[in-house]
């Protein structure tokens, strides 16, 4: 049975980044924080490295609309030439709309498929879920957790520290 | 602890692994029905390309044109003049038969129908929709030979199909006829072998037999 | 059609070239070689098992199945299903190729006149009329109801067997009964026989008839024609001493007046007479000249449409305007009591300008009076002779009287027995007479119709009759000119021809229908009768004109004592029902009236002004009493026609037969009179509060300004030939889209309004060619009728004495065609050649194609209106074109310009490695137009016969300011108004909606 | 005096707040699952469902009559093809369009007020957009082979027709149906994540478990998490614009008289606005009263929204007005006369009835008192979301029934099947919503609770 790392509960969204801001002062990396909705600027403090999901829904983007519009114009130009009401094979206008709508479908399903996949989910087993006062669904309680594999992790100084940060309860979660 | 008092750890440990596992499983079966549904819709299980049909009589292409080598023409007399290449008529089967095999079991079915009246009914292998107008007589005067569309049927003791007569396939010698003519005094032949200088005859026939490519993917070529 | 008969390409100007092309060279030789007896019965039969157990009797069943062709020769009729089975003749005829169709010359039978017809049949299967052109009365062109004829051929409803009373009985029966029969007169002399047979002016028909006489001395014959009218008879027997009939030459007449005569419309010669009128009504440059038509008429007519002058009068006043013009022409002007036109010294004077080039024509079922001033007129013109000739009747029967003194006779017991050959008087008598109660006194009735009509229940023995496309017979033309009709297929139903009866009465049983045709003609050598069947005519057997002298009294007008508050009555014949006998022909049924545009039913037509004194409406029910009978007809207003006039059709109202059941409409049969035939006066009206369902095709009749219809008359084209754009927008001359190259045939159609009279054949014959379905009144109440080519009739000017125009409209096939870029599936497309492709299998039916076509010529098939499974369809499949696509639910369809002829010249082109001849590619429209106003061909071609027409200086299209670039365009209407009569449209262009 | 009233109106009422009371956090997720997993339920919840399920079965008896006689069964026909299917297409698309603007535009617009509405106009939007997404393959004369609008690798070289404009509402339907649908599901992540943790079976965390996909909340999450919500939202504004100007482009790219028309495609995006938020009240004022979430759905809440619909509304009036101006000033006889005729002709009281909802009734929006009145608003709602279909009819029907040429005018008459579809489909979105308030938690449990932590515990 190995320790995954302790975790502390904070009344609101303030002591929690107060709390997280200290232990990252005091070395601390491997750390994680669990609010019921966004705490704004709590992941800087962890150390989160700036998101790359833009790129991942730009690329997403360009993806869609070029692929269906090279599409279009393989079954226009090459595969089926056909003249259709005396237009133009390759009457770009109607086809930059139906592009269009491909681009805006590549960037969502990017975005959607890079936002889990940078966050590792479907996670559905975890070792914070085996806290016992981790009630994320409760609402109104803020969790800072430490993991065992921090470099810094002593078992009793962090809890101390962190109670001496106003963590109301501090848990040790098994991994 | 009872349920809904906390204790947020629902799923067991494996079932990270079953979620990726199904993740990435719905995935490759995806891809995997795009790629088997396009190759299934070409295959023979669809086209009935390559699958003999049972007939009343079974009549080998395979004798009568591979060892005796007979024209194609003798029975399918239409082939030149109509849309349709025609069926020989029982009594042409009997030219032969009233003296040749004429007791022969398999081919009481012909003497029957002679006797009654009552015609043959032969399994049409190589149909096409009845919305799709083909007509033999042009292909033939333009060198389309037989064999380029019925296969080797001098190998074929019951008769098959050789292609699949999608429109796919009839739209790729539409938009290229190049490839598949020769000149119309060879249609008939079998295992024709090209001569040298095939490519440059083929380009000359273009011209010779006024063929426009161009004009042949139009839609009422075939649907009228 | 034979091989030879195409290697040269054919113009369709040269008609006997396209006689070659159309009959083909292989001499006719029996009928077994044409329906080929067994081998062929058996294949058919294994083929289409489904419609075998369709057909009650196993007898008929295998007649039917013998001649229904291949199943290459039905491709099309099914959707595509796995393993079909295909049949194999046993005997295969000599030069019957399957999947190539052969043409036969025959004539089918208008009111007992003959029209030659060259009919195209695929495998034994007769499938499509056409116009034989080398015939006197058809020169190519056909009318709807010939187009029909292959509808009623295989109509499912035509009388199967032999019925005695009213239970099947065999055909050797019938014989036994006529035997005895026979043997009986032949002691009496035929004392108590009687026959009343129907128009026909078969040669063979009065060859035996007068051998029965002989036979049976005392035997009477009697002839029941309710469309025929005895006035012209009377009216020359008076002048001339013996019964003429006068024959038109209109393209030799520049002014022709018609009192009441609709001669484009109606009569044996309609379709020459068409030609003939419209020859002398194409303007190309200003050099060219006209006739002038002067038409007074009692109700609207496609003629009077045609005129440049029209005048509607009551028909009872159409005597008196005859004698006036009369008075005026031989200068007498003490003629005050007469009605006046307002017109008649203009006319007058035009009428002594064209001297023996005037032409005046009396209505048939005009007053002997009228027919009496009409031929004086003529004859004071000198125009006897030239434009009018006097022929021997050509329908002369030995016959002893009409169906009233045929019913006294029975009453008066002098018969006790009768056959009565085609006719069924028991539904067309006029209602004074009681034909019911006369016939149910006579001993013996045999009747012999298409049909188990209401005289065939009355009849003891009741025997089918032979289509005309089964039997073998002979016909006069309106000239004489006799053709020899010969079947396409042996008789479905095993009827019997006309022939075969009066053969059995005179004791001659099982008589083959052949021999008897080919002893009339025995004078006519071997040679001589193979090339008559194969031209469809009998060479130099047109009666020729006979001199008159005109006597100078020609009598007076019979009294016409107009009763005040009542109203005329006049009568028609349905166009295409006519008596009735057509009535269960869904194709006739559905083909608007050209005037009305009523399908489905008829109405009673009143004039505007007369609908509004009355207040009535579309629709409503009214109540018409004469003379003590009287019947409710639904009231339709009807632009032009004469005041207090009420027309009633015939050819409605009967429920034998179950299309014929699902019209609507009245009986007009039921107000008719023995002294009142055609018109009588003092009828009473009077509304009910009820309406009925009065089904058009066409809601709206003004051009709402618009420029469709251009039109000018003759003066107005002469100052500015190119009237046609004068206040209307110019079309554009650029496009936005690069032009696409049509480097090879360029398909065009070009439609001449000058001379189209709206006669609707070329609706009929795009129906019969493109296999398009009825979809009965219910469906088109909806707006779900399906044909392709449709008529638009505008009116313009006063509403009671409107211009009437008529435009065609098939797909325009625009080079920018706006229903292709909006269709999502690449179901309608170009061809190489312009052609505005509709892929029906590759439809999923958005309709979007239609919403967006301006010209709406767009068809859709809301409902499964055909069945196109081939084994459930039924016999009438049998009259589908099998090359064209059956369209099943949910499909858009649309004219294709006949792309299965274009399709079927053109291989046959490439196969004889040669180009496309001009005018070898006809449209059904096209070639069934008694006045030739469609051109069809390639644009690309110099001096092709469209690019001659489409270089008209009014050549238009339709809508050209939405830059669509037709294919289809229009030679603007020119007519020719007298210009010292006001009242007319003068210099003015553009549709003056 | 309107003005008078308005300004009494101030003073009598105080601008409402976003939420009313105190909360806090365990209070408000607590209440809001408590409607999925304790089912607490208004009493006639089952009653109203099952009204709509009657209609979901009228709706399937339709279709099924439908595809098995053809769609000759409606009203269209030759020269009026297209009806019902295709106005009831632009209404049901219309109706979606106010879920995506509350939930992305408001959302980038950093409206707080949205927070309490936005998941159940989303819901809004998918199922309108479901039902949309029938029509169009109920309209087809073969709807069986609808498949042949997309690209696929078939033996007999069928491609789209890709100018068509029925091709772009395919894709662009395709996209908003699945863009809508991800949106959605992502906001629903964090809340499924309460749901799975306050589920009272195990079936109940099994259920929202899966779908949670394992959410906990980690504040890495939660930064990605929203970085992408924010970046979905950014892609849907130009795409619910896109896909209605597409609808609107069926009719534009048309040369009929009556659909081409170049106004056409911004005022369908402000014709989907308003109909979408009247579809909004009109769901959102019944729900709000029957599960007491006043104090959640406040009128502040229901203000906003009767004021976009003003907005938007007079937008659309100014569409018809350029509309009618332009087929004068463009001297065109057809546009001219099919004008006229939409005044005067057949469908005239159609066109009068559509013009006094939707320009009429809408003006009572200016007053305050009208605006925070809720049963007047809900039946202005219910008023405009009738006219809105009645605009969408008339343009469909109107202008093929005038035609080019006179001799092919007409008009059609609709039948039971028209309106069977018309209602079924109705029916079959209400009770879609009824198993959405069932099954999900109808109000964002995350966002409101931020909302609460920012008000530091409400008003």
């Amino acid at each position: 049975m190995s320790l995954h790392g302790v975790i502390a509960a904070f009344a609101d969204p303030e002591a929690l980044t107060q709390a997280a801001r200290a232990m990252r002062d005091k070395g601390y990396r491997r750390m994680d924080a669990f609010s019921p909705f966004e705490v704004r600027g709590l992941a800087q403090i962890l150390g989160m490295p700036r998101t790359r999901m833009p790129w991942a829904v730009l690329a997403g983007g360009m993806a869609g609309g070029l692929l269906v519009y090279a599409l279009i114009l393989y079954s226009v130009e090459i595969d089926y030439p056909v003249n259709v009401g005396g237009r133009p094979l390759h009457s770009w206008p109607p086809f930059t709309v139906i592009a269009f709508e491909a681009a805006i479908l590549g960037a969502a399903l990017a975005g959607f498929v890079a936002m889990l996949w940078a966050n590792g989910l479907p996670r559905y087993h975890h070792p914070v879920f085996n806290a016992k006062t981790f009630t994320y669904a409760r609402g109104g309680k803020f969790y800072l957790l430490i993991e065992a594999a921090d470099p810094k992790y002593r078992k009793g100084l962090t809890k101390g520290q962190l109670t001496r940060l106003g963590a109301e309860t501090v848990e040790e979660v098994e991994a | 602890m009872q349920i809904g008092e906390g204790m947020p750890q629902v799923f067991s440990s494996n079932a990270n692994g079953i979620a990726r596992f199904v993740l990435w499983g719905l995935c490759f079966f995806a891809i995997f029905a795009a790629i088997g549904g396009t190759a299934l819709l070409r295959s023979g299980f669809i086209t009935g390309v390559g699958r003999p049909v049972a007939q009343a009589v079974p009549f080998s292409h395979k004798h009568h044109v591979g060892d005796i080598g007979l024209d194609c023409r003798y029975c399918h007399n239409g082939v030149e003049t109509s849309a349709s290449a025609g069926l020989p008529a029982t009594e042409v089967c009997m030219t032969c038969h009233s003296q040749l095999f004429t007791g022969a079991d398999m081919l009481a079915p012909v003497r029957a129908s002679l006797a009654s009246g009552q015609p043959l009914q032969w399994q049409r292998v190589n149909s096409v929709p009845d919305f799709v107008y083909f007509n033999h007589s042009i292909h033939i005067a333009k060198g389309v030979a037989c064999e380029t569309c019925h296969g080797d049927v001098d190998g074929m003791p019951l008769m098959q199909r050789a292609h699949s007569l999608s429109m796919e396939w009839c739209l790729g010698c539409h938009r290229d006829p190049g490839p598949n003519l020769r000149p119309p005094r060879d249609v008939f032949l079998l295992h024709w072998k090209p001569p040298q200088d095939i490519d440059e005859i083929r380009r000359s026939l273009i011209s010779v037999l006024d063929i426009h490519p161009e004009t042949m993917t139009d839609c009422y070529v075939c649907h009228r | 059609m034979s091989a030879t008969a195409d290697r040269k390409p054919v113009s369709a100007s040269d008609l006997a070239a396209l006689r070659l092309a159309a009959v083909g060279r292989e001499p006719w030789r029996s009928l077994d070689e044409l329906a080929d007896t067994a081998g062929f019965r058996r294949f058919v039969e294994a083929e289409f098992p489904a419609i075998a157990e369709r057909l009650p009797f196993s007898l008929d069943r295998r007649s039917l199945l013998k001649l229904m062709g291949a199943s290459l020769s039905l491709a099309g009729l099914t959707a595509c299903s796995e393993a079909e089975r295909i049949v194999p003749y046993v005997h295969q005829p000599e030069n019957l190729i399957p999947g190539k169709p052969r043409y036969y010359a025959t004539a089918l039978s208008s009111d007992g006149y003959g029209i030659g017809a060259v009919v195209e049949s695929h495998e034994g299967r007769p499938t499509k009329v056409e116009g034989n052109p080398d015939h006197p009365a058809s020169r190519g062109a056909t009318d709807a109801i010939m187009q029909a004829a292959v509808l009623s051929l295989f109509d499912p409803e035509r009388s199967r067997t032999p019925l005695r009373q009213g239970e099947p009985a065999s055909y050797g029966d019938f014989l036994k009964d006529m035997a005895e029969l026979a043997g009986g007169l032949a002691a009496s002399g035929g004392q108590g026989l009687a026959l009343l047979i129907e128009a026909t002016t078969s040669p063979t028909t009065k060859a035996q008839i007068g051998s029965l006489k002989q036979r049976y001395p005392k035997l009477r014959v009697f002839k029941h024609d309710p469309l025929a009218s005895s006035a012209n008879e009377q009216a020359t027997t008076r002048l001339f001493g013996r019964p003429l009939t006068p024959v038109y030459h209109f393209d030799r007449a520049d002014v022709i007046v018609g009192l009441d005569a609709d001669f484009l419309g109606e009569g044996p010669g309609r379709l020459a007479y068409a030609r003939d009128f419209a020859r002398r009504r194409r303007v190309r440059r200003s050099a060219d000249t006209m006739s002038r038509l002067y038409v007074v008429e009692s109700t609207p007519t496609i003629t009077g449409a045609a005129a440049d002058h029209r005048h509607a009068v009551g028909p009872g006043l159409v005597q008196g305007v005859a004698a006036a013009i009369k008075a005026a022409l031989e200068g007498e002007h003490d003629a005050t009591s007469l009605p006046s036109l307002g017109m008649e010294h203009a006319l007058v004077d035009d009428l002594h300008s064209a001297g023996r080039n005037a032409l005046v024509v009396p209505g048939a079922h005009q007053t002997p009076f009228v027919h009496a001033v009409a031929f004086a007129m003529n004859a004071r013109l000198g125009a006897v002779g030239n434009t009018l000739d006097f022929i021997e009747p050509t329908d002369a029967m030995p016959i002893d009287g009409d169906l009233p003194a045929f019913c006294q006779a029975i009453t008066r017991g002098s018969i006790d027995s009768a056959v009565v050959l085609g006719c069924n008087p028991l539904h067309t008598a006029p209602s004074d007479i009681d034909v019911r109660k006369a016939f149910s006194m006579l001993k013996l009735l045999v009747h012999s119709g298409l049909y188990r009509d209401e005289t065939a229940f009355l009849a003891q023995w009741h025997v089918p009759a032979a289509h005309e496309l089964e039997s073998w017979s002979d016909i006069r033309a309106y000239d004489g000119t006799a053709s020899i009709v010969q079947p396409l297929i042996q008789p479905l139903f095993d009827g019997k021809s006309m022939h075969q009866l009066l053969a059995a009465l005179g004791g001659e049983f099982n008589a083959d229908m052949q021999a008897l045709v080919r002893r009339t003609w025995a004078a006519v050598d071997e040679p001589a009768w193979k090339k008559a069947l194969r031209d469809g005519v009998v060479p130099d057997s047109a009666t020729t004109a006979v001199a008159v002298s005109m006597p100078p009294d020609i009598g007076g007008p019979t009294r016409h004592a107009a009763v005040a508050d009542r109203l005329e009555l006049r009568f028609v014949a349905d166009p295409w029902l006519r008596d009735g006998r057509h009535a269960n022909s869904s194709w006739l049924q559905e083909l608007p009236r050209p005037l009305s545009k009523l399908i489905w039913g008829n109405a009673a037509l009143i004039s505007p002004a007369t609908a509004q004194r009355l207040k009535l409406e579309n629709g409503q029910v009214v109540n018409l009493a004469r003379g003590g009978k009287d019947l409710d007809a639904p009231v339709w207003i009807m632009p032009g026609q004469p005041e207090d006039t009420v027309t009633l059709s015939f050819g409605f109202g009967r429920k034998i037969g179950s299309v014929a059941a699902l019209s609507g409409g009245y009986d007009a049969f039921a107000l008719r009179t023995t002294d009142a035939p055609w018109f009588a006066d003092g009828l009473v009206l009077t509304a009910r509060d009820s309406s009925a369902r009065v089904v058009t095709t066409q809601h709206h009749q003004a051009m709402e300004g618009r420029a469709i219809v251009r039109h000018a008359t003759l003066d107005a084209f002469r100052q500015n030939p190119h009237f046609v754009r004068d206040g209307v927008p110019p079309p554009p001359t650029e496009s936005l889209y690069p032009d696409w190259a049509y480097d090879q045939e360029a398909w065009g159609m070009s439609v001449d309004l000058s001379a189209c009279i709206g006669c609707m054949a070329c609706v009929s014959a795009c129906q019969a060619e493109n296999n398009i379905a009825t979809v009965g009144p219910d469906e088109a109440a909806l707006g779900h009728e399906m044909h392709w080519l449709r008529i638009d009739r505008y009116y313009a000017g006063p509403v009671d004495d409107p211009d009437i125009f008529f435009q065609p409209v098939p797909c325009m096939h625009c080079e920018k065609a706006p229903c292709e870029v909006v269709c999502p599936v690449n179901a309608t497309v170009h061809t190489h050649d312009g052609l505005n492709a509709q892929v029906y299998n590759r439809c999923i039916g958005t309709r979007y194609c239609s919403q967006n076509c301006p010209y709406k010529v767009r068809r859709f098939n809301f409902l499964e209106y055909q069945e196109f499974d081939k084994d459930s369809a039924g016999p009438q499949q049998a009259a589908h074109n099998p090359d064209v696509t059956v369209r099943s639910r949910g499909v858009m369809e649309k004219c294709t310009y006949c792309v299965q002829r274009i399709a079927e010249k053109r291989i046959r082109a490439q196969i004889e490695n040669r180009e496309i001849g001009d005018g070898e590619v006809v449209t059904a429209c096209q070639q069934a137009c008694p006045t030739q106003a469609i051109t069809f061909g390639d644009l690309n071609r110099k001096g092709s016969g469209v690019a001659r027409e489409k270089a008209a200086p009014h050549n238009y299209a339709l809508l050209e300011e939405l830059n669509t670039r037709p294919r289809t365009t229009y030679l603007g209407k020119i007519t020719n108004p007298n210009s010292r009569i006001a009242g007319k449209p003068g210099t003015e262009t553009g549709g003056n909606g | 005096m309107a003005e008078a009233l308005g300004a009494r109106a101030e003073n009598a009422v105080p601008r409402a707040p976003v939420l009313r009371g105190h909360h806090d956090f365990p209070e408000i997720s607590g209440r809001i699952s408590a409607v999925v997993l304790q089912g607490r339920l208004p009493r006639f919840f089952w009653a109203a469902f099952f009204v709509c399920f009657v209609f979901v079965l009228l709706f399937l008896y339709s279709i099924t009559y439908l595809i098995s006689v053809g769609v000759g069964a409606y009203g269209i026909n030759i020269p009026v093809a297209w009806g019902t299917m295709i106005s009831s297409f632009v209404w049901w698309i219309g109706i979606g369009h106010a879920g995506t603007l509350i939930s992305a535009v408001l959302l980038l617009l950093r409206q707080p007020w949205r927070a309490s509405i936005n998941r159940f106009a989303e819901a809004m939007t998918l199922f309108a957009v479901a039902m949309a997404g029938l029509y169009p393959i109920l309209h087809l004369g073969r709807p069986w082979f609808f498949y042949w609008l997309l690209p696929l690798p078939n033996t007999h070289m069928h491609w789209p027709q890709w100018r068509s404009p029925l091709v772009w509402d395919f894709s662009a339907i395709a996209t908003y149906a699945t863009v809508s649908l991800l949106f959605w599901y992502m906001g629903l992540l964090p809340d499924l994540g309460v749901l799975r943790d306050r589920a009272m079976s195990r079936a109940g965390q099994l259920f929202y478990g899966i779908l949670a996909l394992g959410w906990r909340g980690s504040a890495f999450h939660w930064a990605r998490y929203r970085t992408v919500y924010f970046l979905m939202a950014a892609l849907a504004t130009p795409l619910v614009v896109s896909v209605h100007s597409i609808v609107a482009l069926d009719f534009t790219f048309a040369i009929a008289p009556g659909y081409y028309s170049t106004i056409f495609p911004p005022y369908f995006v402000a014709g989907a606005l308003l109909s979408g938020f009247a579809m909004v009240l009109t769901i959102a004022i019944p729900l709000r009263w029957a599960f007491a979430v006043e104090d959640l759905i406040t009128l502040r809440h229901m203000e906003n929204a009767a004021k976009l619909m003003i907005a938007a509304g007079m937008i659309v009036v100014y569409g018809y007005a350029s509309e009618a101006f332009f087929a004068w000033y463009s001297g065109q006889p057809y546009e001219r006369a099919m004008m006229a005729q939409r005044a005067v002709g057949p469908y005239a009281p159609l066109f009068w009835v559509m013009l006094f909802c939707n320009c009429i009734v809408l003006q009572l929006l200016w007053l305050r008192r009208v605006r925070l009145n809720m049963p007047i608003l809900f039946s202005i709602a219910l008023i405009i979301n009738i006219g809105m279909w009645l605009e969408r009819y008339v343009i469909v029907v109107t202008g093929p029934s005038r035609g080019y040429l006179p001799s092919s005018w007409g008009e059609q008459s609709l039948t039971w099947l028209d309106y069977g579809i018309l209602f079924g489909s109705l029916g079959t979105f209400f009770a879609l919503v009824f198993l959405f308030i069932r099954i999900l938690p109808a109000i964002t449990i995350f966002e409101v609770e931020e909302l609460v932590e920012e008000k530091g515990g409400g008003a």
